[in-house]
């Protein structure tokens, strides 16, 4: 059984941080800010709940299991709050939306 | 271990110049303040590393597991007052900076140097 | 001794300090000034019970919070932190007393009642520094002074203050962050704070590397702030665009309190277990306290802003001060730390003169003043008073100090020449800066001044000049009857050479 | 394990010191100094050190982090001139490092329970705090009770800086001090048009002020205590103003009640020390606040830790407010 959980939560957070270093090269590569969020975003959504179940899945049934759901459930609402803010702000700012160019953050003042 | 630790000491003397540098070698008032950040943040940095005990836990006891290794609360402590002395200099350090800009238009050393020779 | 007078210690550093927050809340013009004042006075008061004490050959510690020394903070007052408590609460008291009219008209009102809460936190900060016995300790006070002194910095209306007090803030940080630096290397060696339980066991340290650099760190962050030349730079301007009233507080007090924590790490704890640490401390200080009398004075004697003037002079007399240090023997400490009381009384003065000067003259140059003493005669006397005891004439405190130092170079050998070439050329170039002054106030006529304004007499109110005065005539009663500073100055020197062969 | 983590969380560390002298982007700067701040701080909390990591995390990370914002606001984004003396300060820099490293090799090797650190003074905590105070987060005892002197003094020092920018920014304007900028005055009303971020804002700052309070009167059994609550509630107070707006928020909270709050906390504190010294013992005795010394204790730490938290709170919210209102002006 606890080898099973063992397994378990390891491959939940080999998972979750496959994704983390898919959005971070997506970060990296993506050529201007909206598709850079977009890829920055699977480590919010994937990366962030796949960790946490794996860590809850390490800590059983305690305090610490509540603690991290609280954690997720804050994630999940502040991160896409947080994406939202900062998508606004470029547009307000005046960075077009456009796949195709590569108008950069260190480009725009 | 004993790699870890000289790498700590290490770590802690090389952050402590590049925030060094920043405030003797930048021009931007500002990013000076930013280098004095730097520079006090090292500082906490080689005390907490101290306050270490290899196996140990935050000393803070539990009444369930007895006989754990505590790491040592006193830097802790002290580490705790000068981050706050911290962000107070900085505080006012940015306070300053902005009542500069107000009467000098300006936050760039040089230039302020030059009005003043005016 | 009777109860009250054991809290004493700690009672020097939290009246002001508590007093500080009220203050804030003191709305209605002048309230604030009284209740700082008053403040200030009772400090002065406590200095001088201390003081009593302490000639009666009491040394008063405290704990606090109950808990003894290594594990609790204590407080410790001596000789030498008298010395500097009388110092340092009389030159509060006198430039806040003397300072009313000037600081009215330089602060706006309703800035005045934060302004005055600083100025409280720095006297509690820096009488935090001289009572405290942990190194930590000293750590946290000399924040609490250092952010109160800029903030007082940068009252002056100028606005070439604002730029000064940044520098003042940058190279105060850093020596504050050297400082803070060395404790953690000497507590990762020894386990303590206390700088009485470093004394006996950094000893037991087998190896003295780390001690080596925390001696360099503590030295260096400590000059810094102590202003000592070459890490000067953030002082002329400081001194300069700061509010009259802050200048007389802090040129009397502010370096030396730095300079009271070096002499006492270095003379203390450090000369107590490093092999030869008097050597390296001697050929370290001593080039810089020759170079800072040197060229302190010699840019003192081309400076036409006199407040520029006399902040360059106090370069030098800080120099002064660690040229005594410097030669680690009894004389000379005691002539260094006589000089640090003594150049207070003179350099108080000169200040105090100044803020009377500037409450006619807005323009401080030398040439400004032209034939100011025919408009102020009684500010241009105190003036002249003040600087011959900066020059060290005979009948003046200053000249105590300096047969002090004089005598105490005599001891020095081949050496000691050379010092004492030192110390003649650089008081015969005070004489020259404190006779730039006296030629313009007297021998200059006023270049064009408006008729008929020319001959009036408009001095410097009332109570300023008094205190001016009062400040004046202790130069010269401290040269006359020496006995209290010497007591203490020699006292303290003695305590302080105690780990010497 | 631990040690593939310290590596990888120091190396990082450098890493983002370097990008932030390099960068010429003030505004850049200042975001990668909060990440720096959260990078020590989980530096901090590999090596147990709870309550530094989550005041690091709280002040660095956060407050300093707004703090710089609002002085950027106020000032410019870019720095223009490029380093002068490049060369000498490299110089000055290699010499300070080379004497600090220096003492590398007589240090004691790091985790080693028989170092000189964890022998004098620290075990003696350890060992009398349950005796003497009877709390089981022995880093709050310290604080508040064997070294309580040290964090009087940090008060003061937060108080000071309070003061000390209320005095300066309540200057007059200089010559350039008039704002070049035409900025929308939407600025200064906060995001009172999105929508999104204005929902959940509101459903956040309750439990970020729970949290806080939460953080302040459970210091004495975990991690937390008035500091990192004060930065807490602070922080609460600021994501509200930038939501609703400054006027919403000094209505909700004056500056007359910011004062107060400064002023409070401050005497507080040094009240409870002051009641030491009328009951007859030293001052910041608290074991003579109550019949038993061990509640006494108990009773202090908890009245000054509340005073700290008072203080934070109201330096913290007037800074961020002068800043504010410099800007609106």
């Amino acid at each position: 059984m606890a080898l099973l959980l063992d397994i378990v939560s390891w491959v939940l957070l080999a998972a979750g941080g496959a994704f983390v270093l898919v959005g971070g090269i997506g970060a990296l590569r993506m050529p201007n800010l909206y598709t850079r969020m977009h890829a920055a975003s699977v480590t919010d959504t994937m990366g962030a709940v796949l960790v946490i179940a794996g860590v809850m899945v390490q800590a059983g049934l305690t305090l610490a299991t509540i603690k991290l759901a609280a954690i997720l459930l804050f994630l999940l609402i502040t991160s896409p709050t947080s994406s939202y803010a900062l998508a606004s702000a470029a547009m307000l700012a005046g960075i077009k939306p456009d796949a195709g160019s590569a108008a950069d953050l260190e480009d725009s003042p | 271990m004993e790699f870890l630790g000289i790498y700590y000491y290490w770590v802690f003397v090389v952050v402590l110049m590049i925030g060094f540098y920043a405030v003797v070698a930048k021009v931007n008032l500002i990013k000076k303040l930013i280098g004095l950040s730097i520079f006090q943040s090292a500082v906490f940095l080689l005390y907490i590393t101290m306050s270490k005990v290899s196996g140990g836990t935050a000393p803070i006891f539990n009444d369930e597991i007895t006989g754990l290794l505590y790491s040592n609360p006193l830097p802790q402590v002290l580490i705790l007052t000068a981050i706050v002395v911290g962000i107070s200099t900085t505080a006012l350090g940015l306070g300053i900076v902005v009542r500069i800009k107000e009467e000098y238009g300006t936050t760039e050393e040089n230039e302020i140097q030059e009005i003043d020779r005016r | 001794m009777t109860a009250p007078e054991l809290h004493l210690p700690v009672l020097q550093v939290v009246v002001p300090m508590l007093i500080a927050p009220l203050i804030v809340l003191l709305r209605p013009q002048g309230l604030a000034w009284a209740a700082t004042t008053a403040a200030s006075l009772l400090s002065f008061a406590i200095a001088i019970q201390l003081t009593t004490g302490v000639l009666g050959g009491h040394t008063y510690q405290y704990a606090l919070g109950g808990w003894e020394a290594p594990f609790g903070i204590a407080l410790e007052v001596n000789s030498l932190s008298a010395l500097l408590l009388l110092v340092l609460t009389g030159a509060s008291t006198a430039a806040l007393l003397a300072g009313k009219a000037s600081l009215d008209r330089q602060i706006e009102a309703h800035r005045q009642p934060l302004f005055f809460s600083a100025w409280l936190l720095a006297l509690a900060g820096l009488a935090g520094i001289l009572v405290a016995a942990d190194a930590f300790n000293i750590f946290v006070f000399m924040e609490i002074s250092s952010l109160a002194s800029y903030v007082l910095v940068a009252g002056g209306p100028d606005r070439r203050a604002l730029p000064a007090v940044f520098k003042y803030l940058i190279m105060g940080t850093i020596g504050a962050t050297f400082y803070l630096i060395g404790v953690g290397l000497i507590y990762m060696m020894t386990g303590t704070l206390s700088l009485a339980d470093m004394e006996i066991r950094i000893h037991e340290v087998a190896e003295q590397r780390p001690i080596l650099v925390a001696a360099g760190f503590i030295t260096v962050g400590l000059a810094l702030k102590a202003a000592v030349f070459p890490l000067h730079v953030w002082l002329p301007n400081a001194y300069t665009y700061a509010p009259h009233a802050v200048t007389v507080f802090l040129a009397a007090c502010a370096t030396k309190v730095s300079l009271f924590v070096l002499l006492k790490f270095d003379f203390v704890v450090f000369q107590h277990n490093l092999l030869g640490h008097d050597v390296q401390f001697a050929a370290f200080l001593m080039p810089l306290a020759v170079l800072a009398i040197l060229v302190g004075s010699a840019v003192a004697m081309f400076e036409s802003n006199v407040k520029r003037l006399f902040a360059y002079s106090s370069v030098a007399q800080i120099g002064y001060i660690l040229l005594g240090a410097s030669m680690v023997s009894y004389l000379g400490l005691s002539g260094g730390l006589l000089h640090i009381f003594n150049h207070a009384l003179s350099k108080g003065t000169l200040f105090l003169a100044v803020m009377c000067l500037s409450m006619q003259y807005a323009n401080l140059q030398l040439e400004h003043l032209a034939g100011a003493a025919r408009r102020m005669p009684w500010t241009m006397a105190a003036l002249v008073v003040g600087g011959l005891s900066l020059i060290g004439v005979p009948g003046t405190a200053g000249f105590v100090s300096k047969w002090y130092l004089l005598t105490a170079a005599l001891e020095q050998g081949a050496l000691g020449m050379f010092l004492i070439a030192v110390i003649v050329l650089g008081s015969l170039m005070a004489v020259v800066y404190i006779w730039r002054i006296i030629e313009a106030a007297w021998f200059t006529a006023p270049a064009e001044a408006p008729p008929g304004a020319q001959q009036m007499r408009t001095e410097a109110p009332t109570l300023m000049l008094v205190v001016t005065w009062l400040a004046a005539l202790s130069n010269i009663w401290f040269g006359l009857v020496t006995h209290v500073p010497r007591e203490l100055a020699t006292t303290a020197a003695a305590n302080l050479l105690r780990h010497l062969p | 394990m631990k040690v593939l983590f310290g590596v990888f969380l120091l190396t990082l560390l450098v890493i983002t010191a370097v990008a932030i002298v390099r960068t010429k982007n003030l505004f850049v700067a200042v975001m990668l100094l909060g990440i720096f701040s959260l990078l020590i701080a989980a530096n901090f909390f590999i090596l147990d050190a709870a309550d530094v990591a989550l005041t690091e995390a709280a002040v660095g990370a956060g407050i300093s982090t707004v703090l710089f914002l609002g002085a950027l606001a106020l000032t410019s984004e870019h720095e223009r001139t490029a380093t002068p003396h490049r060369l000498l300060s490299f110089a000055v820099v290699t010499v300070a490092s080379l004497v600090v490293l220096y003492a590398t090799f007589d240090k004691p090797t790091f985790g080693d329970p028989n170092a000189p650190v964890h022998q004098h003074v620290a075990p003696w905590y350890l060992e009398k705090t349950p005796e003497y105070i009877d709390i089981p987060n022995v880093v709050t005892a310290v604080l508040g009770s064997f070294r309580g002197y040290d964090t009087l003094g940090e008060v003061f020092v937060v108080f000071t800086a309070g003061i000390g920018v209320l005095f300066l920014l309540s200057a007059r304007r200089g010559p350039s001090g008039r704002r070049q900028t035409a900025e929308p005055p939407g600025a200064a009303v906060g995001l009172r048009h999105d929508v999104i971020p204005r929902v959940v804002g509101r459903l956040l700052v309750p439990f970020i002020l729970l949290f806080g309070l939460y953080v302040q009167f459970h210091g004495e059994y975990g991690p937390g205590g008035g500091f990192q609550a004060g930065a807490l509630i602070a922080a609460a107070f600021i994501l509200y103003a930038l939501i609703e707006g400054e006027e919403q928020t000094l209505r909700a909270l004056p500056q007359s009640a910011l004062n107060a709050l400064m002023v409070g906390g401050a005497l507080l504190y040094g009240v409870v020390g002051l009641a030491g010294v009328f009951l007859g013992s030293n001052f910041l005795d608290y074991s003579v606040l109550a019949s038993n010394p061990v509640s006494g204790q108990q009773m202090g730490i908890i009245l000054i830790e509340a005073g700290v938290g008072m203080t934070v709170t109201g330096v913290l919210l007037s800074i961020f407010h002068a800043f504010a209102a410099r800007d609106r002006a």
